[in-house]
């Protein structure tokens, strides 16, 4: 607390009145204008296990669908001699990476008692045909994916847009759509996709993605339409409504953009649940039909043997377990990120 | 860890425990159609005879038999010292009763078919005649006669399947709808009854039935059953010694097989591919009437390679149609496959199979062929399509498509004629290689690839009807037929099935055969 | 629900025959009579709604004799008891799980909780029965492999099952509890000098936990998917391993019995919270109404 | 303590926030006084700093804020230095706090009788039950009708205004002797403003708390406080009794405040507004931070900070304009009219001109 | 005098009812007229929920009014007809929001915002056309052209609001309803955004419906005063009459207890209590002119005392 400022040095001229047009800019804005994407993909990265996730998952995408380019092996292809031969990885000599494997208590080289020449490794070993384990779980991850993916776009486009009209219309449109979504949501929603995949005589994706986007669709629509109800009374909308808006522009200009932040993150906790009961579905025996594969069956097909031939159902799984946990690593990560709460 | 706690292996007990991969749905005889029932009926109930090893008939109610008219009449004199569980007597009219009770077409027996060929039972299975016309009389509580439609040479063996148990019909009576559907509700006549079965729930025990004629034979005092489905688990409860005796899969297979505990037990069930001569595609109706295509097909499948390292459950290549230790020649001792062997059905050589599909193309005018492979969508059922895919479309020109659906829908489909080629099953009700092989005759509605052939007909016409009471020349023919049929590659074998399993050494005197009711307890013991 | 059950149902290829490999066409008719089969859906359909209304469910196609409404019955018990095991273990490590991860959020033991929380989603439950049969069953032998006589039968089942309710119940809670943490009331608790325990335990938990109570029918509709799966490893004889086997046999009566039962069940389940859910949150227990 | 009749006594107190965009520097070098028993009140914009600040004294700053430099003497502790255990036995004790929204800042699930009584059972090792007599007392004193048959009520069941009486219960059930308002009547309408009001005032007098009292309501500030200071880019630009900073401002900023209210007197057209917007605090202008948006900006407002100038001994202006050499200048009317009436206020004792220093 | 202008908006008996036959029915508007000159500035203040933002939202068609006539510019609006009546109404009335952090969609860029109203109306010619219209509508709010590729959440409070008014502003309305469009900005800010609309109001004939509960500046905007209570309005009169000579007891009320900056005053005031079950006892009332211009809602046996007081207060002359 300065009471005689006699210390500070004063300049001659200091207390001219300021020109105001050289002055500083009172409504300048110093932070550097970020979009709304910028700042969550700003958060986004600031957030470890989201980023990591996230890179992960890219990866993951890169490994199913563009995997074939660098790995040419036929998923499908077998060489039933080769049957069920561990990973063997050339120069690495590690149990389980080696082509050994443990035999009625005893250590053998299956590779040699296969017959294969020392040229044959599979890096992730074989299945109960000799078919390539890494190929097929590439092959398979991108079944997985493309199942969910489909499947998360349908109920993405039945759930946000009933979502929507039942929360803009409310009154009688809104209690149907409440009731349809309660009826759904009732019958446990595993009995359902049983139904639906049993009722399709043929088991195969198309079964398997409409039972999916059957029943996950209640809960996007339901997410988006409380998010609606919360939106439509929001003074920007009444603004737009007092323009003269209509009420399809309203949905696509201002509601959509303001549902997208929950939108993706219900996607992202879709999408695993997708594959999540496509391998269930697969396991007790109603998914993916031969020689199609996904994670499930993978997975399905080697627990069967998890005693001998562990990795059979390890690697399949694990990519599953990553798979699952990026994605929803990633959803929470962008909860937070979307979340105008959590800002700077 | 539990090795210390294992309760059954100790031999003072007597008691073991067993596993089923299934559920046992019924204790209803009339019902009884699966493998777990007609097990759980074998040893808790008994017929005229009972099976013993190799097929053979050993005693059981009946005490005598009489065959006369040209084989058309039996007559049993049953024993006086059988008694039901209830403490009532085991009576003829308890036969007759049962019998009716299966025929009956409001009992809606899935097996009554098999009494075809005693008197009336198809008109009375129709409906087209009274239960009471059935050929079976009680004259007095302890003399049956059977009268037949025409001579059926495997008529004794018949008696020892459970549907042609005598039935209590006061139970039946007494319980009603629920007569089977729990173990109390239910009488026993055999070696052991049943307890703790709620007729839902996975666990029940078989305990000596002490009111059994011959219980002195019976070592074991009780018998402990455990669903379990799921393979590992089977296997992980049998490493814990909570099992005795438990179902492998293929892989546990390969690491249990130098055990001395793996048993492999053969079933009188062969896999085979049925190609559709009637197909709806001209081109390969005309191709799956070729020989050397039909031919081709089958020599270019490896059996060997697919048994032992695809399926690897113990399963065996097929050594024909009709399937290994079903029935042995009489004379010889020698078993059917070997007697009918036509190894050229059942052999691998691809690059015959090139030659001949290339041929075989050539005089049907075709270069190229499409193929549909129908089965069933269960695990074997897959791992057959995807191998045989393989195979196949190594033969140049052959491009394969699979089609795995539910079981009922590929049953439907073959039967409809809806496939090109199918991978079919077969499982024999007897021990008799007729059981097969009336299955081809160009009549047979189960005839799905409308194999046809006169020849075939007519001899096994005639091991139904003239020779019917000549066992030699009705072996023959039997014969006969089958190598007309793997000469003609009408189907094409595959495999026959087995299970594999661990079972204690311990575990003495269990009796298996390959067809109708499997297991035999009665002399089972623990050592 | 009866009804679309019903439809689908009829789409599926399913006879009662179990033998039909082997039957003549008249036989197979006299068959299906004895099951209604032979008569129009439409009539079928009319007898199964009424046959709901008098508590029937028809016949088991599998299990000859046997009412689908018997075997749901007897095969209750063990479905009910590992789920309300599993329910319970699971939220209440779910809870503290969650609890833990909103308390220390963004610090390692956060991350810990956020991924072991997940891994019980990520993981499927047939994959984890199966690791926890081998290794601790039988490996460890702490626990019986498989089995329903006795209490020790139940442990691992229950564990597998855990593991989905107490994920979900752990980020249910931390994301809740990280809201309620960020609140006005909890701002003043803080301010009246409250202990960071007494702040938790007093406030942040009885506001965190009374929505919890919506979660409950979710939960108890994921453990049945979960059961299927971990009742047929465990050899359990549940509900839901029955439901598989019915599937996979084709015996629509019992799939339709135990959808519906599954579906009355939630439906009770839901109602049930919602009632629970109006008597512990005093916002609403009064005014009748929530806002 | 310099001065014994202080209660809190507050340094050169700078805090900084963490976030990605750089520094947040939202407390720039605040000093200032709590005498016992008086109300201080803080006024200034939105954002410039007055919960901070008030937070600090609490130790319930963000976990991204850091305390740069200075000291906040509590009774002669230095309460920055103090552990979270420590504080917790200040909190609510001797330091209260009223918080803005009353529909939010009760915890909706716990009735209200033992939410007043928890702090009495923190702090006093009560019972549940003496505590919960004492809290219906406090009722009674917040002027709750029938507070027996309320007293097991949950919060939804008050009005607004009710709700902050309660409120206002919890932070004095400890009689504790400073008392934290943070808006306290902000989001209440001005009937209930005017009853909260006059309720706080009574109960400083009862029960002898001093009290910083933040609003930027002047209004309220003219009716409650003793002293005033006003806040402006995180600093404190003017402080002084409240006669003083209400009828003889000096520094532009709290001008532009008084000027750009309309009183009852305000005449159509006369209302004038401050041009532009407040400072971002992540870039702090050098210099005097009003310059921009001041008419009576000099060229030393963008160069040097203004210290604070003596007015009276009570009163301290940080605004270049005090300065001796300054150009004299003439405020905006509404401001010449208020230093009148100060003026004519001031006649027994010896004017002072406001635009002298020592 | 006052009728000698046009009358540009007349509410007659509006009733705004929710949750009609339920048991939680509100009736937030209950019966509810005044009039609006061309070019003036009308201010309804009340108490929180008394219906203020309901009536306003009533009037621009947010919601279909239960019951009574609202004529606006010669048209019954609440009976508009087919959707061109609707498009040109929309032009012609706007409205000004409370909240500067939810009235802007938080996903578009500023210039967006404010052409919103231009692209639903088609009056930009080309693309060039609507940037030089929102770049001189956001001039005339005091922003600069800088400002219109910037997303709200960078502005403050004032400058929202600012683009608030600028989006009203661009289908050139004649009548605007603020909603308390200050009563969420800092004391400072306030006062800039009350001089834009003044100046507004000046420059482009505009006539304002001044909602705010906050008197002392709907006092100062104001030209005419109305007061909600409970959905009705008890008192309308000029500004400087109903603020400085309320007949009404709770405007009484309501004044006494506004905090005025001059401590000199806060330490005398007193505050003047109101017993709003005065309201209730089931009487009929109506709006009675007591003086020229100013209404009060009355019972018949009210008048006389109403008019006691305005006699008192030198409002009229007996
Ligand atoms: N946790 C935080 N992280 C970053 N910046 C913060 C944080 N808390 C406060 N600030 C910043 O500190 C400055 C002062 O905030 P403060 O809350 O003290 O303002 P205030 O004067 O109380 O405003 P109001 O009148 O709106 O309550 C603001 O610029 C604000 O953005
Ligand atoms: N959509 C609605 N449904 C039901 N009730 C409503 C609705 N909108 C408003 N209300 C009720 O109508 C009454 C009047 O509300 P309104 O928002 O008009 O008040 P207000 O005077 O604007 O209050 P404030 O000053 O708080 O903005 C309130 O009791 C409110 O709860
Ligand atoms: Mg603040
Ligand atoms: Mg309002």
């Amino acid at each position: 607390m300065v009471e005689n400022p006699n210390n500070i040095e004063i300049n001659p001229g200091d207390f001219a009145p300021l020109d105001k047009q050289a002055g500083p800019d009172k409504e300048k804005i110093a932070a550097p204008s970020l979009t709304f994407g910028q700042d969550v993909w700003r958060r986004l990265k600031a957030n470890k296990t989201a980023f990591v996730s996230f890179i992960v998952l890219l990866l993951l995408f890169l490994m199913a669908f563009g995997g074939q380019a660098l790995y040419h092996h036929d998923p499908n292809a077998q060489a039933p001699k080769y049957a069920n031969l561990p990973p063997k990885i050339p120069g690495v000599n590690i149990h389980g990476l080696n082509g050994h494997i443990t035999q009625s208590g005893q250590d053998v080289d299956a590779y040699k008692q296969a017959g294969a020449s020392s040229s044959v490794h599979y890096v992730l070993g074989t299945d109960y045909l000799g078919r390539d384990l890494l190929a097929r779980i590439m092959y398979g991850t991108r079944i997985s994916l493309e199942i969910a993916l489909i499947a998360t776009l349908i109920d993405l486009t039945i759930g946000v847009g009933l979502g929507i009209l039942s929360g803009w219309k409310g009154g009688r449109v809104d209690i149907f759509i409440q009731r349809i979504i309660e009826i759904l949501s009732s019958i446990p929603s595993l009995v359902v996709m049983v139904l639906m995949a049993t009722a399709f005589t043929k088991t195969g994706m198309a079964s398997i993605i409409a039972a999916l986007a059957l029943i996950n669709w209640t809960t996007m629509a339901r997410l988006t339409r409380a998010q609606t109800l919360q939106l439509k009374n929001q003074d920007f909308i009444l603004a737009a409504r007092t323009l003269g808006e209509s009420a399809p522009k309203i949905a696509w200009k201002h509601l959509l953009p303001n549902l997208s932040s929950v939108i993706i993150i219900q996607t992202m906790f879709t999408i695993p649940n997708a594959i999540f009961f496509e391998a269930f579905l697969s396991y007790i025996g109603i998914g993916i039909s031969s020689p199609q594969a996904s994670l499930g069956t993978l997975i399905s097909d080697g627990q069967k043997n998890f005693q001998f031939l562990p990795y059979q159902m390890w690697y399949p799984a694990a990519v599953l377990i990553i798979l699952m946990l990026a994605f929803n690593l990633l959803g929470d990560g962008l909860r937070d990120a979307f979340d105008p709460k959590s800002k700077r | 860890a539990c090795g210390s706690k294992s309760s059954s292996t100790s031999s003072s007990k007597q008691t073991a425990n067993l596993t089923q991969n299934a559920e046992l749905p019924t204790m209803d005889i009339s019902k009884s159609t699966d493998v777990v029932s007609s097990n759980m009926l074998n040893n808790t109930n008994e017929g005229l005879y009972r099976i013993g090893k190799n097929g053979s008939i050993t005693p059981g109610i009946a005490k005598a038999t009489k065959v006369s008219n040209g084989g058309k009449t039996y007559t049993f004199t049953l024993r006086k010292n059988a008694k039901w569980s209830n403490g009532d007597k085991v009576t003829a009219h308890d036969f007759v009763y049962g019998w009716q009770r299966t025929v009956n077409p409001k009992t809606a027996s899935q097996y009554a078919y098999l009494y075809s060929g005693i008197k009336n039972a198809d008109q009375i299975v129709n409906g087209k005649k009274a239960v009471s016309t059935l050929g079976i009389k009680a004259e007095g509580d302890y003399k049956l006669v059977v009268t037949l439609d025409k001579p059926i040479s495997y008529f004794k063996k018949l008696m020892g399947f459970v549907n042609f148990f005598p039935q209590n019909e006061k139970v039946v009576k007494k319980y009603g709808s629920k007569y089977g559907t729990t173990s109390s509700a239910m009488v026993y006549n055999g070696p052991y009854k049943m307890t703790g079965w709620t007729g839902t729930n996975l666990s029940w025990t078989l305990k000596k039935n002490n009111d059994y004629w011959d219980k002195k034979s019976v070592k074991m005092s009780s018998l402990k059953f455990q669903v379990v489905k799921d393979a590992s688990t089977g296997l992980n409860l049998y490493n814990s010694n909570k099992v005795d005796d438990t179902i492998l899969s293929s892989t546990q297979v390969k690491n249990y097989k130098t055990n001395k505990d793996y048993k492999v037990y053969k079933t009188a069930s062969t896999f085979y591919i049925e190609m559709n001569r009637n197909d709806s595609n001209k081109t390969l109706a005309k191709a799956f009437k070729n020989k050397k295509i039909r031919q081709a097909l089958s020599l270019a499948i490896n059996r060997k390679e697919y048994v032992s390292s695809t399926l690897g459950d113990g399963s065996t290549v097929a050594k024909g149609y009709v399937s290994e230790d079903l029935a042995k020649n009489s004379k010889t001792g020698k078993d059917f496959t070997s007697d009918a062997s036509v190894p050229s059905a059942v052999e691998y050589n691809q690059a015959k199979a090139k030659k001949l599909f290339k041929e075989g193309l050539k005089e049907i005018g075709e270069t190229k062929l499409n193929i549909k492979l129908l089965s069933d969508d269960t695990d074997a059922g897959k791992k057959a399509t995807e191998y045989i895919q393989g195979s196949w479309e190594k033969l140049p020109g052959l491009t394969v498509t699979n089609q795995n659906v539910p079981f009922k829908t590929r049953l439907s489909r073959s039967e409809s004629g809806n496939f090109d080629t199918v991978i079919s099953a077969w499982n024999a009700d007897f021990t008799d290689p007729i059981s097969f092989l009336s299955l081809f005759t160009s009549s047979n509605s189960y005839n799905n690839g409308k194999y046809s052939s006169s020849e075939y007909d007519s001899l096994i016409n005639k091991a139904n009807g003239s020779d019917a009471n000549n066992t030699t020349a009705r072996w023959n023919d039997m014969v006969k037929a089958e190598k007309q049929l793997m000469n003609d590659q009408g189907v094409i074998p595959i495999y026959q099935q087995a299970t594999s399993h661990l079972t204690r050494t311990s575990l003495k005197g269990i009796i298996y055969n390959t067809a109708g009711s499997q297991y035999n307890y009665k002399y089972m013991s623990v050592k | 629900m009866a009804t679309a059950t019903f439809f689908l149902m009829k789409l599926m290829p399913g006879t009662p025959l179990q033998n039909e490999a082997k039957l003549t066409a008249s036989e197979k008719a006299s068959i299906l009579a004895q099951y209604g089969l032979d008569k129009p859906v439409w009539l079928q359909y009319i007898t199964y709604i009424v046959g709901i209304f008098h508590g029937s469910l028809g016949l088991s196609f599998q299990f000859s004799d046997q009412a689908v409404s018997y075997l749901i019955g007897s095969r209750m018990g063990p479905s009910m008891q590992l789920g309300a095991q599993a329910l319970v273990v699971g939220v209440i490590f779910g809870i503290i799980l969650g609890a833990i991860g909103a308390i220390k959020k963004d610090t390692w033991a956060d991350r810990l909780a956020t991924i072991l929380s997940i891994l019980g989603i990520a993981v499927p439950s047939f994959v984890l029965a199966i690791l926890f049969q081998y290794y601790v069953g039988l490996k460890l032998g702490w626990f019986p492999v498989a089995g329903w006589s006795g209490f020790a039968y139940t442990v691992l089942p229950t564990l597998a099952l855990a593991a989905s309710p107490l994920a979900e119940t752990a980020r249910f809670i931390r994301t809740d509890m990280v809201d309620v943490l960020s609140s006005d009331y909890i701002e003043l608790a803080k301010a009246k000098g409250l202990s960071k325990f007494g702040i938790v335990y007093h406030h942040a938990l009885r506001n965190s936990l009374i929505p919890m109570v919506t979660l409950i029918g979710p939960l108890a509709a994921a453990l049945m998917t979960g059961s299927m799966v971990v009742e047929n490893i465990f050899s359990v004889p549940g509900i839901g391993e029955q439901f598989v086997k019915s599937i996979l046999v084709n015996d629509y009566p019992t799939i339709m019995g135990v959808t519906i039962f599954y579906s009355a069940l939630l439906c009770v389940l839901l109602l049930l919270t919602d009632i629970v859910y109006g008597i512990i949150d005093p916002r609403i227990r009064l005014s009748g109404n929530g806002d | 303590m310099e001065n014994p009749e202080n209660v809190i006594e507050v340094r050169n107190l700078e805090i900084n926030f963490h976030t990605y965009a750089g520094e947040v520097k939202a407390i720039r070098d605040v000093s200032f006084d709590l005498r016992k028993g008086e109300t201080l009140a803080i006024v200034g914009e939105s954002g410039s700093g007055k919960s901070v600040t008030t937070r600090s004294l609490m130790g319930l700053l963000a976990p991204n804020a850091e305390i740069k430099k200075g000291s906040i003497m509590f009774h002669g502790d230095d309460i920055i230095k103090k552990s979270e255990k420590e504080m917790q036995h200040i909190r609510g004790k001797d330091i209260a706090m009223i918080f803005q929204d009353p529909m939010t800042s009760l915890d909706p699930t716990m009735r209200i009788g033992m939410q007043i009584a928890e702090p009495l059972m923190k702090h006093k090792g009560l019972k549940k039950k003496e505590a919960i007599a004492q809290a219906l007392e406090m009722l009674k004193l917040v002027g709750i009708t029938n507070p027996e048959g309320r007293i097991n009520d949950y919060p939804y069941q008050f009005s607004g205004g009710m709700r902050q009486r309660i409120v206002i219960a919890i932070a004095l059930v400890c009689y504790p002797e400073v008392l934290i308002a943070d808006e306290p009547t902000t989001a209440l309408d001005v009937t209930i403003q005017a009853q909260i009001l006059d309720l706080m005032k009574d109960l400083q007098n009862r029960i002898d708390t001093s009290i910083i009292f933040i609003t930027h309501d002047l209004g309220v500030v003219a009716g409650m406080a003793d002293r005033v200071a006003v806040m402006y880019a995180g600093k404190i630009v003017e402080y002084g009794t409240v006669d003083e900073i209400f009828f003889n401002p000096q520094h532009p900023y709290t001008w532009g405040l008084l000027n750009s209210m309309p009183t009852l007197d305000t005449e159509g057209g006369s209302l004038s507004a401050i041009p532009g917007t407040p400072p971002d605090l992540l870039d702090p202008p050098v210099g005097d931070a009003f310059a921009a948006r001041s008419d009576y900006a000099m060229k030393i407002d963008t160069q040097q900070e203004p210290p604070f100038f003596k007015v009276s001994d009570t009163h301290y202006a940080a605004t270049w304009l005090l300065h001796p050499d300054a150009p004299k200048v003439t405020p905006p009317a509404e401001i010449v009219r208020r230093q009148q009436k100060f003026a004519a206020m001031q006649k027994p004792e010896a004017p002072i001109k406001s635009d002298t220093k020592e | 005098m006052p009728d000698e202008r046009k009358k540009i908006l007349e509410v007659h008996h509006l009733k705004q009812y929710f949750n009609v036959g339920k048991k939680d029915e509100v009736r937030a508007v209950d019966d509810v007229s005044f009039d609006i000159y061309e070019g003036e500035t009308f201010g309804l203040v009340g108490e929180s929920g008394s219906g203020k933002t309901t009536c306003g939202r009533a009037i621009i068609r947010l919601y279909d009014p239960t019951d009574g006539e609202i004529i606006f510019n010669g048209k019954d609006i609440s009976k508009l007809k087919g959707k061109k009546e609707m498009h040109e109404f929309r032009r012609e009335m706007q409205m000004i929001f409370q909240d500067p952090y939810a009235s802007l969609n938080p996903r578009m860029k500023v210039k967006d915002i404010v052409a919103e109203g231009i692209d639903i109306h088609g009056l930009a010619k080309d693309d060039a056309d609507r940037t030089k219209q929102v770049e001189d509508l956001l001039e005339t709010v005091g922003l600069n052209k800088d400002h219109s590729s910037r997303y709200p959440h960078e502005f403050s409070g004032g400058q929202r609001q600012r683009i608030g008014i600028a989006r009203a502003l661009a289908v050139e309305p004649k009548f605007i309803i603020a909603d308390e469009p200050i009563s969420a900005l800092d004391v400072s800010i306030q006062a800039q955004v009350v001089n834009l609309m003044k100046e507004l109001q000046v420059k482009q004939n505009l006539t304002y419906l001044f909602i705010a509960h906050d008197l002392s500046m709907v006092k100062y905007i104001s030209d005419r005063i109305g007061v909600m209570h409970y959905g009705k309005i008890l008192e309308i009169g000029p500004a400087d009459e109903v603020y400085g000579h309320p007949l009404h007891d709770y405007t009484k009320s309501l004044i006494s207890a506004v905090p005025v900056p001059d401590p000199e005053f806060e330490r005398n005031r007193k505050q003047v209590a109101y017993d709003e079950t005065a309201e209730m006892d089931g009487k009929k009332r109506r709006m009675v002119e007591i003086a020229p211009g100013h209404f009060v809602r009355a019972a018949e046996d009210e008048v006389a005392m109403y008019t006691q007081r305005a006699v008192d207060a030198g409002l009229i002359t007996e």
